[in-house]
């Protein structure tokens, strides 16, 4: 849009659903970052992978399920979603019990990640 | 170094705000440029124009206000924020026809691509609140 | 017009021409929707506000163009998922156009 | 009128009002922000599972009270990571006098002010705050 230079942004999300709109408002900043044709990762960790476990029904609230929204990272072009072993474990969580589809990446590939990154957003 | 800040809570809510408020004193004291500061959540509040603050007490939004009129720092609203938090500049309030606007100068509200382009366009974006 | 009238019920719009009571939509309502804003639906429109309405259903947004024109191409192949196409459908602002007559929420203006 | 000197690093234009350590850095590190108490929230231990021993941790806000926990200190000495903690956040806990921040006492531990906090993040390529 108003740039033509492409940063490696990587996005946190470490809150659960529901109790905050931190995530929703993370997604749409996610999203909008994919829009400038950024170079995005999403980091879900501690208890930010609760964002897309399966399941989920908000509907008795009422409020919007942002689940939902997470399965349409895809056709934003937005593939790197990834998550730690130890957020898994800690949970009592494996990959079945998540919507979408999310790495799992090693502590060295973590630090990779990391040192790849020239804005780290966290919501 | 260009630098943006991005700020998610509300100024008498958390401690954040005041902490990017004294990153950003520093900032400029150390000959940095802060270019933007972008107010997402909870953090538009700091936009209102209608803040009430005990003489004895530092004047958070005043001092926001204050900081960017001299240092030429744009001080973003993210747009659908304000909208359910009840800030409105006078183009929104027009549009949803509710009858007053709030917005203290020189804050503006816009949208999250200005996050976006905040992250991508300086050397360094520092977060606050979350 | 702030106010239409379909099959005998009161309709209200908000300043831009989106739904105030999203529950209020039906086919009829976006053709009364469509015809207010000098628009014949054809079975083309339907195509689209179709797959705007599932969209919204499945992933709990309206897309903005870039990711509407994505969606059409993967559902009706390249003839159709273009901009110059949709544009033909819902002028000037095909996204926003069609997801008023589609009885959406107005768009947040993110971008 | 400031006199500035710059430094030409990695393409990169330094103001030159920092120590020369400050200069001479790995530029890929990641500067993280704490801003909770590990006794309220799990932030500082899934920092920890990202965190590697160039990267340096910054505790400020609530924060600083991690420094009420000496085993969890040893840990992030053990491994390397570089520890600073914020001055006026500190003082308002009434937490300065705690060695087991005194830089005498930890090399690994530096309190610094704002003007240090700012320094911090010139000196790491990027910054995440952990809420």
């Amino acid at each position: 849009m108003s740039t033509t230079e492409t940063k490696n942004l990587l996005f946190v999300f470490d809150k659960a659903p529901h109790s905050s709109p931190a995530a929703k408002e993370g997604l749409d900043a996610l999203l909008t970052a994919s829009a400038f044709g950024q170079n995005v990762t999403l980091l879900l960790i501690g208890d930010g992978i609760y964002q897309i476990m399966t399941n989920q029904d908000p509907s008795l609230l009422p409020s919007k399920n942002t689940a939902a929204i997470f399965q349409a990272l895809d056709m934003y072009g937005i593939e790197k979603i990834v998550t730690l072993q130890s957020t898994l474990d800690e949970r009592n969580l494996t990959t079945a019990d998540l919507t979408i589809e999310c790495g799992i990446i090693s502590n060295d590939e973590i630090a990779d990640l990391y040192s790849a990154q020239q804005q780290i957003l966290s919501f | 170094m260009n630098f943006a800040l991005h700020v998610t809570c509300a100024p008498y809510s958390k401690q954040g705000n005041l902490s990017a408020l004294n990153f950003a004193r520093a900032l400029i004291e150390k000959d940095h440029r802060l270019t933007r500061v972008f107010f997402s959540s909870d953090g538009v509040h700091t936009g209102s124009q209608l803040v009430v603050c005990p003489q004895d007490e530092i004047d958070i939004p005043a001092c926001w206000s204050e900081l960017a009129s001299t240092n030429n720092i744009e001080l973003i609203l993210c747009i659908s924020a304000c909208l359910k938090r009840g800030l409105l500049d006078e183009g929104e309030a027009e549009r949803y026809e509710k009858g007053s606007a709030n917005i203290r100068a020189p804050f503006i509200i816009s949208g999250l691509g200005q996050l976006a382009e905040a992250a991508i366009t300086n050397d360094r974006l520092v977060t606050f609140g979350v | 017009m702030r106010e239409l009238t379909v099959e005998g019920r009161s309709i209200t719009l908000d300043k831009e021409g989106y739904l105030t009571r999203l529950s209020d939509w039906s086919e009829n309502v976006a053709i009364a929707i469509a015809n207010n804003e000098g628009i014949d639906l054809t079975e083309e429109h339907w195509e689209i506000l179709n797959l705007l309405r599932k969209f919204h259903a499945q992933f709990e947004h309206a897309p903005a163009m870039r990711i509407l024109v994505k969606a059409v191409k993967k559902q009706f192949g390249e003839a159709k998922g273009n901009s110059i196409y949709l544009m033909s459908l819902f002028p000037d602002s095909p996204a926003k156009r069609a997801a008023r007559i589609a009885g959406l929420p107005r768009p947040t203006n993110c971008l | 009128m400031k006199l500035r000197i710059y430094i030409l690093l990695n393409n990169k234009y330094y103001l030159f009002n920092e120590p020369f350590y400050e200069l001479f850095s790995d530029p890929t590190m990641t500067l993280h922000i704490i801003t909770r108490s590990d006794t309220h929230s799990q932030s500082i231990h899934n920092c920890l599972s990202v965190a590697n021993s160039s990267d340096a941790l910054l505790f400020i806000e609530d924060g600083t009270y991690c420094q009420r926990n000496p085993t969890l200190l040893q840990k992030i000495n053990e491994r390397g990571i570089k520890t600073y903690w914020l001055q006026p956040d500190l003082t308002a806990r009434g937490l300065t006098s705690n060695t087991n921040c005194n830089p005498n006492c930890n090399p690994n531990c530096n309190v610094v002010d704002y003007s240090g906090f700012v320094a911090l993040t010139e000196k790491h390529s990027a910054s995440q705050t952990w809420g």
